[in-house]
């Protein structure tokens, strides 16, 4: 640790010397009647410590649990730390939960405090009191509508910041003494995995597995108190946590709250954040956004616009990555930056983003290019709530659109034999609460943890990760299948809606494809092709060879990564149905079965790896009225062209 | 007794002056009862009318003839203000309308220069402005043969629009778009059409108030402010009655001449320049509505 | 739910009030109370005399005969700006907002009577002009939190959809903190979406606020859902008064519903 | 394009309620000023300045006014250049008749008069709205004239009528050359100018509006209708009464009643429609355009005529500069009713959101 946090191994005692040390710079702002209303460091910490007497005059002891139930508000932050401070350990569930999912973390934890935002939350609260006899004390933060509740859990926060003001007019050092009994062994928080299957896991971290990893990323990207986040990820999400609290903790930066969902672009745009975190869809639906408004801009624009991303496409990255470009695309680069790249980022609030991050599934290299195109210095990470986020970064310079970088300085990694991910760090969390099998089973006694991910190391180092370890199987030939690997990619052009590939234990993959009747519509009518729907196209040869192209391009990465370089797709075919949940092919996340769908076509499975050119198929189709017909065709199958592996071509 | 002569020269003097204005006031009405427009180029049109009917006669032109053009000029004149400022300012707020004719005013002056050049003209319809004999000699009252001629003519042409508004069928569609836009619109008369047609009525009445005018003042610029005098009028009658032009006429006429007599002289006299203004303010103040207008209810 | 509201004592009354229009009678002889807390609804058929109604609350009209009470103050009529002054606001069945104007300017000129400094002390933009300017909208701020309007905050109401500029309408009324809210037809050409919005925030505004509602609509279901009391009005008379559900019992107020014959 | 706001957060409501909000407008802003202040007077030659940029600063001031009465507060009045004239008169009277005032006390007392006048002529627009209230300004317009050539006293008794302005002294300090006076003129248009964005943005332009909005829900939440309506025109008139002070001191230095007649009503008038009714940036933009137009005309004649070497006479452009004149304004009527401002801050909406559209 740095000269300036050294002995601050707690996040109360990290709040008490950012109190100090800047006590006027601002610390967290909130866009509350109609102006970013702004608590600075003293004024934070003050009321932190408002909140613990509050808080302890109510009874919350050190070790218990405290649930958080709310939107990125100030006031919530300040509750998590005043609970730190206290040594209790703040528990924040997902706000858009439905009353029943909170129902295990509280019995889980014996939760007997919850923060509350709103009316809303209080109701899902008071709903499932009967079912969660523990929870004893619920606090409000915004008083709306509460004006006729009458049970005895609740209380106001501004009530409860009352009660601490006489509780610390008592005892005004009751607060500095709870914090320096508090230790960096001691559990910070716990964040509660969203359990796809199974119960949700409750992850125990420590101050120390939250600081530790923070402050080294925080080091690597060079970020001081001048910074700015805009926090509007939900709070129980443990990357919202580190950034927008743990990351503040270490470095003193500013956490932005917006005003509401809804207007979360409008005040991303005021912030203008410096550091910025995004899931692909976020980035995704953005990009959307501005190609839609783009459509609508003047002719002049819209040849501005595609002229300059060209060179972006060319240059933007190498640019960014400080690679010698010649000097005429540097020119060309500037004026872009003049006139498109610089508004863009302005009217989308990144012109003062330093770094962005993105993490959390595969993100689409164009989608990614993109952003990093017009000077946005967008990077990948690897991590989950049980390392503490940071595990994989990619350094400036060192940018790729498929990795998640080498690891972060002290964190060690490991692959198995199977290809898992093994996790060694000062981040990894301590256990799943109350659930030792699970953390048996997790974290193995020489403590590396099983991540469940399969990837491996690229030329440089960069941990590529492809698919879960259960997914991953193997072609007859013993190289790596994974197929969500190769559907994501595939996926990334806009024409594919889904895809579904096989090839475990098979000599070969081949795979189903699902157009997306959208944009192939759009292509269609740009060729003035008439058609009549989805069947209709996805019988065209035109299409097929619009898909065979993708297929194609998607091979020729392949042929680029030798530990996957055989698992290119030899044949596909273009399925005559969508894909739907309501069928069972889908989950209701929008994720293939593809199991099931397997079994369901199991006649085009076996055509596909027959070699034959057509198949037969006769299937009851729903239509959206709800009538059932009967539909009867054949469905062509195509070869893609395959590559030879870059790596034999170089051995040979 | 020569007095009460004296007064009621000045009286009918007055009035027949009013009678006057009232010709001018009358050319507001018509196209304010039509088009909601204040159109405060009527002053310019009668100008525009004058300047064009003398010049052409002053080119040899017989005078049937330059009247017959003049009427066509100022028809046309019409239908282009009606297209090209009227059509595209549809739905506008009346201020809106009223300032675009301020604006068709300034376009109308100097076109008209423009083309007939700058310098002053003098008219004569052959009517001498000159005292009626037997009046004079049977009362010793001395009232213009002019005045009475041109009260006369202004009485026939409120007598003919009077026809024309209530017996003819583009007479009642006018009125008809005067009550209720909509309305006329829903019964299926152009409205464009309406209009082009109102504001050509308005440039005939244009054209005889222009004649009028000239030969009292000659024709020259100072013409363009009759439309001044012709305003107060229009306070005091109310923008949509015709009745009211002719009686605001008279009351600023007479009110006016005897003004300037019986009181100019204690103020240093030449207040006819506002005196008008001032009765039409006063008598505002009492009835906002003016003399014929009704009364309006807010309705919320 | 009314019941569980606290409703105090008469804060307006209204008696015998009858008002015409030339030979029109508006009103005849119209008595009734209001008090303090309540929701408030005065129904009727078309052209039964509810605007009228609620214009002479207000003193838009001024009744020819009879008398208002405000708290301890009667009045044969008053003016506009008397009853603003005296806390009566209102909303209009047509919107009447300035159009010119942003949503934070409305609401602001709702507060106009609560301004203190003079023309002068605004042109300097001195010390207490600008206090009293920011004080004044950190309440209004208030006000666009508790109606849902802080994203259009600054959007010119004339682009605003119907529904939205009801919302900014009533926002005005509120800006100006009244003890008696006037709302006229509040629900008036609204869908069934902002019809439910637009109730709640009645609702809102009188437990939030303890706002003394009086509300004319000539949707009969949504008043009786909201509304404490209810008058009947019809030609100008009133028919019934009394809770919802005596007044839906009435047979008067069904004939006068379905139009049968006098 | 040029904007990059984002960043630029408010965290008071001082700093949201400012008159120039985007940091980028304040740089230009004071750009302006420095360019105004400093740059002009240094550079500008005589004729410029006091046949040009003087008048248009003092024109823009009195389209202020007017703009504060019709633009904000709906009150159409044709009476302008006859508060300008009260001013004028009254400034002469106070600076001849109380030496010790001093010039700028003299103006501030001009402009009072004028406002009071203004009230006098405003009282109508209690009872009357619209056209008949425009008509019953022009009564302000030949009254105060008639009044100003009968009563020799305004003139001093001076035989043509015309009045000779004292030299501005302040303090001392005498404006004499181009450049000292229209600093002068500047530094009291710059001030009124402020002192009218302020006023705009409070409670009293609130007030204003809302009368011109719809006056029935005015007077409904409270806004009195008879003070505000009042005060429009004294604040308005007190604004022109200023900058008729200003166009006989600091630009024509003699001047007749009748300089101030129903056309230069007219043309402030038009100042107002071109540059935007409703805004005070429109009232210069409008003053600026209806100023350099003349100038440009008569320029461009004069290349026309000597490329094709035919004689324009000076009535012909006078005529076409009338014709001109009232086509602009009806184009603009009807393309952009709300004139150059509009179109300034339709260019500055599209550049902020630049590349997007909307």
């Amino acid at each position: 640790m740095s000269g300036e946090l050294t002995g601050l191994d707690t996040f109360p005692k990290l709040l008490m010397h950012h109190a100090r040390a800047r006590g006027d710079r601002p610390a967290i702002r909130e866009k509350d009647l109609g102006i970013w209303q702004t608590w600075t460091w003293a004024q934070f910490a003050e009321q932190v410590r408002l909140c613990a007497c509050g808080l302890a005059a109510q009874g919350l002891r050190r070790g218990s649990h405290i649930a958080l139930i709310s939107d990125n508000r100030p006031r919530l932050y300040a509750a998590m730390a005043a609970a730190q401070c206290l040594g209790a350990i703040p528990v924040p569930l997902y706000q858009d939960a439905v009353a029943a999912e909170m129902v295990f973390p509280i019995q889980n934890a014996e939760i007997g405090f919850a923060f509350a935002e709103d009316q809303e939350q209080v109701d899902k609260l008071l709903e499932i009191l009967p079912q969660c006899l523990s929870l004893k004390r619920i606090y409000y933060d915004d008083p709306r509508g509460m004006r006729h509740y009458a049970q005895p859990e609740l209380m106001a926060y501004e009530k409860l910041i009352e009660l601490g003001r006489e509780a610390h007019r008592r005892d005004p050092s009751f607060v500095e003494n709870e914090i320096a009994s508090g230790a960096g062994d001691d559990t910070a928080a716990m964040f509660f995995t969203s359990g796809t299957t199974g119960v949700p896991k409750g992850v125990v971290h420590s101050h120390a597995s939250l600081i530790g990893p923070s402050l080294t990323a925080a080091r690597l990207d060079r970020l001081g108190e001048g910074d700015v986040i805009l926090a509007y990820l939900p709070p129980a999400w443990i990357g919202q946590n580190i950034f927008s609290c743990a990351q503040a903790f270490v470095t003193g930066y500013c956490i932005c709250c917006p005003e509401s969902a809804e207007t979360v672009m409008t005040d991303m745009r005021e912030i203008g954040p410096t550091y910025y975190f995004a899931p692909p869809r976020v980035l995704e639906n953005l990009l959307t956004q501005v190609s839609i408004r783009m459509e609508d801009a003047s002719r002049l624009k819209r040849w501005l616009y595609r002229r300059f991303m060209d060179v972006a496409n060319r240059v933007g990255g190498a640019i960014l990555d400080g690679k010698p470009v010649p000097a005429l695309d540097r020119g060309l680069y500037w004026l872009g930056d003049l006139v498109v790249y610089g508004p863009l980022r302005n009217v989308i609030g990144m012109s003062r983003v330093k770094v962005g991050y993105t993490a959390g599934e595969a993100i689409g290299p164009d989608l990614f290019k993109f952003y990093r195109s017009i000077g946005i210095n967008l990077k990948q990470l690897y991590g989950s709530t049980e390392t503490a986020v940071f595990v994989c970064v990619q350094p400036d310079g060192q940018v790729k659109a498929d990795t998640a970088g080498p690891a972060v300085p002290g964190v060690e990694l490991r692959f198995t034999p199977e290809r898992e991910l093994l996790i060694r760090s000062p981040g990894l969390f301590r256990e799943y609460y109350k659930n030792p099998e699970a953390t048996r089973q997790a974290k193995d006694p020489e403590g590396w943890f099983h991540t469940g991910d399969a990837g491996y190391f690229d030329q440089d180092g960069h941990v590529k990760i492809i698919d879960r370890v259960k997914d991953v199987g193997r072609l007859a030939d013993g190289t790596l299948f994974a197929p969500k690997y190769l559907e994501n990619k595939l996926k990334f052009f806009p024409y594919i809606r889904e895809a579904v590939c096989f090839g475990d234990a098979r000599d070969k993959v081949c795979a189903f494809i699902n157009i997306d009747p959208e944009a192939i519509g759009n292509w269609a009518e740009r060729r003035n092709m008439p058609y009549s729907g989805y069947t209709d196209l996805s019988a065209r040869d035109e299409v097929y060879e619009l898909v065979r192209e993708c297929i194609e391009r998607v091979n020729a990465d392949l042929s680029a990564e030798p530990e996957i370089a055989n698992s290119q797709i030899h044949r596909f075919l273009i399925l005559h149905k969508e894909l739907e949940a309501d069928d069972g092919e889908l989950t209701r996340t929008r994720k293939v079965r593809r199991g099931f769908i397997g079994e369901k076509y199991g006649e085009l499975v076996s055509a596909l790896y027959a070699g034959k050119t057509s198949v037969h198929v006769e299937a009851q189709v729903r239509y959206e009225d709800g009538r059932t017909g009967t539909y009867s065709a054949d469905l062509k199958i195509r070869d893609a062209k395959v590559f030879t592996p870059a790596a034999s071509q170089r051995a040979a | 007794m020569s007095e009460v002569i004296f007064f009621f020269e000045v009286l009918a003097g007055g009035l027949l002056a009013g009678v006057m204005y009232a010709l001018v006031a009358l050319g507001f009405v018509l196209i304010y009862k039509a088009s909601g427009v204040f159109n405060f180029a009527q002053g310019a049109m009668v100008f525009f009318a004058a300047l064009t009917f003398v010049s052409l006669t002053e080119r040899g032109w017989n005078f049937w003839l330059a009247l017959v053009v003049t009427l066509a000029v100022m028809v046309l004149l019409g239908i282009v203000t009606e297209r090209v400022v009227l059509r595209p300012l549809v739905n506008q707020p009346q201020i809106t309308l009223f300032m675009a004719t301020i604006g068709l005013t300034f376009v109308l002056e100097g076109l008209s220069q423009l083309i007939w050049g700058s310098q002053p003209h003098g008219l004569e319809l052959g009517i001498p402005d000159v005292p009626m004999e037997w009046l004079s000699q049977k009362w010793n009252v001395n009232i213009s043969q002019f005045d009475l001629f041109s009260a006369f003519v202004a009485g026939g042409l409120v007598a003919v629009l009077a026809v024309f508004f209530h017996r003819t069928r583009i007479g009642r569609a006018l009125r008809a778009v005067a009550d209720d836009h909509q309305a006329a619109l829903a019964v299926g008369i152009p409205l464009q059409h309406i209009w082009a047609i109102v504001w050509a009525v308005a440039g005939f009445v244009a054209l005889v108030a222009g004649l009028l005018w000239g030969v009292r003042n000659g024709v020259q610029f100072a013409l363009t402010f009759v439309a001044l005098k012709a305003l107060p009028v229009l306070i005091l009658g109310g923008f949509e009655s015709i009745m009211g032009a002719i009686v605001g006429g008279l009351i600023i006429g007479a009110s006016e001449k005897l003004a300037e007599v019986y009181v100019g002289p204690f103020v240093g006299g030449g207040i006819e320049s506002w005196f008008a203004y001032v009765v039409a303010l006063v008598f505002l103040l009492f009835r906002p509505e003016g003399l014929f207008g009704e009364k309006i209810i807010d309705r919320v | 739910m009314s019941a569980a509201r606290r409703a105090g004592d008469v804060i307006l009354s209204v008696q015998d009030v009858s008002l015409a229009f030339g030979g029109v009678r508006a009103l005849q002889e119209v008595s009734f109370d209001v008090c303090e807390h309540e929701i408030r609804a005065i129904i009727g058929p078309n052209g039964a005399g509810k605007s009228s109604m609620l214009n002479v609350l207000n003193g838009v009209y001024h009744p020819q005969q009879g008398k208002i009470r405000l708290r301890n103050k009667e009045f044969a009529d008053m003016d506009s700006h008397q009853a603003a002054d005296l806390g009566i606001a209102r909303t209009f069945q047509n919107i009447a907002l300035f159009k010119g104007m942003s949503v934070l300017d409305n609401l602001m000129t709702g507060r106009n009577l609560k301004m203190r400094c003079n023309f002068l002390q605004q042109a300097l933009w001195l010390g207490p002009a600008k206090r009293e300017e920011l004080e004044h909208r950190r309440a209004v701020e208030e006000i666009i939190d508790f109606l849902e309007i802080q994203h259009i905050r600054k959007t010119p109401v004339g682009r605003l959809p119907y529904g939205l500029q009801k919302r900014v309408e009533l926002g005005r009324a509120l800006a100006a903190e009244p003890a008696v809210l006037l709302l006229d037809e509040p629900m008036a050409g609204m869908n069934l979406e902002e019809k439910r919005d637009m109730c709640r925030f009645i609702l809102d505004v009188n437990d939030h606020y303890g706002t003394t509602i009086v509300l004319i609509e000539h949707d009969m279901g949504v008043v009786m859902d909201i509304s404490d009391r209810v008058v009947v009005l019809d030609y100008g008379r009133k028919i019934a008064d009394g809770s919802p559900d005596e007044v839906r019992g009435n047979q008067s107020v069904v004939d006068a519903y379905l139009g049968v014959a006098h | 394009m040029l904007y990059r706001e984002a960043g630029q957060f408010k965290s008071s409501y001082a700093e949201d309620q400012g008159i120039f909000p985007l940091r980028q407008d304040r740089i230009a802003f004071w750009v302006l000023m420095a360019v105004a202040f400093v740059v002009v007077p240094l550079i500008g030659d005589q004729y410029w300045l006091s046949a040009i940029l003087t008048p248009f600063l003092i024109f823009a001031l009195a389209a202020l006014g007017l703009n504060i009465l019709t633009g904000y507060a709906g009150q159409l009045s044709l009476g302008t250049a006859a508060f300008m004239a009260v001013g004028a008169f009254m400034a002469y009277n106070f600076v001849l008749r109380m030496p010790w005032l001093g010039i700028i006390p003299s103006f501030i007392l001009a402009g009072l008069c004028a406002a009071a006048v203004g009230i006098v002529f405003g009282l109508p627009s209690l009872r009357i709205k619209g056209f008949y209230l425009a008509v019953a300004t022009l009564a302000a317009q030949f009254f105060v004239l008639w009044a100003l050539q009968r009563f020799g006293w305004f003139t001093n008794y001076s035989s043509s009528g015309v009045i000779t302005a004292q030299e501005i002294v302040i303090l001392g300090y005498a404006f004499k050359t181009p450049a000292q006076k229209y600093l002068l003129t500047l530094a009291i248009v710059a001030l009124m100018a402020l002192a009218a964005k302020n006023l705009m943005r409070s409670e009293t332009g609130r007030a204003f509006m809302a009368v011109r909005d719809m006056d029935v829900a005015a007077s409904v939440i409270g806004i009195p209708m008879m003070k505000t309506k009042l005060l429009a025109f004294a604040i308005s008139s007190f604004y022109c009464g200023v900058a008729g002070a200003l166009h006989a001191y600091a630009y024509l230095g003699t001047v007749e009643p009748e300089a101030y007649s129903l056309d230069l009503s007219f043309r402030i008038l038009f100042m107002i429609i071109i540059g935007g009714v409703g805004s005070i940036m429109g009232s210069f933009l409008g003053a600026g355009f209806i100023t350099l137009f003349p100038i440009f005309l008569n320029l461009a004649s004069g290349w026309v005529s000597h490329a094709l070497g035919v004689e324009i006479s000076h009535a012909t452009v006078s005529n076409l500069e009338l014709i001109i004149f009232g086509g602009l304004i009806i184009f603009f009527l009807i393309v952009e009713p709300h004139g150059f401002a509009r179109l300034w801050q339709i260019a500055k909406e599209k550049l902020r959101l630049w590349p997007f559209p909307h």
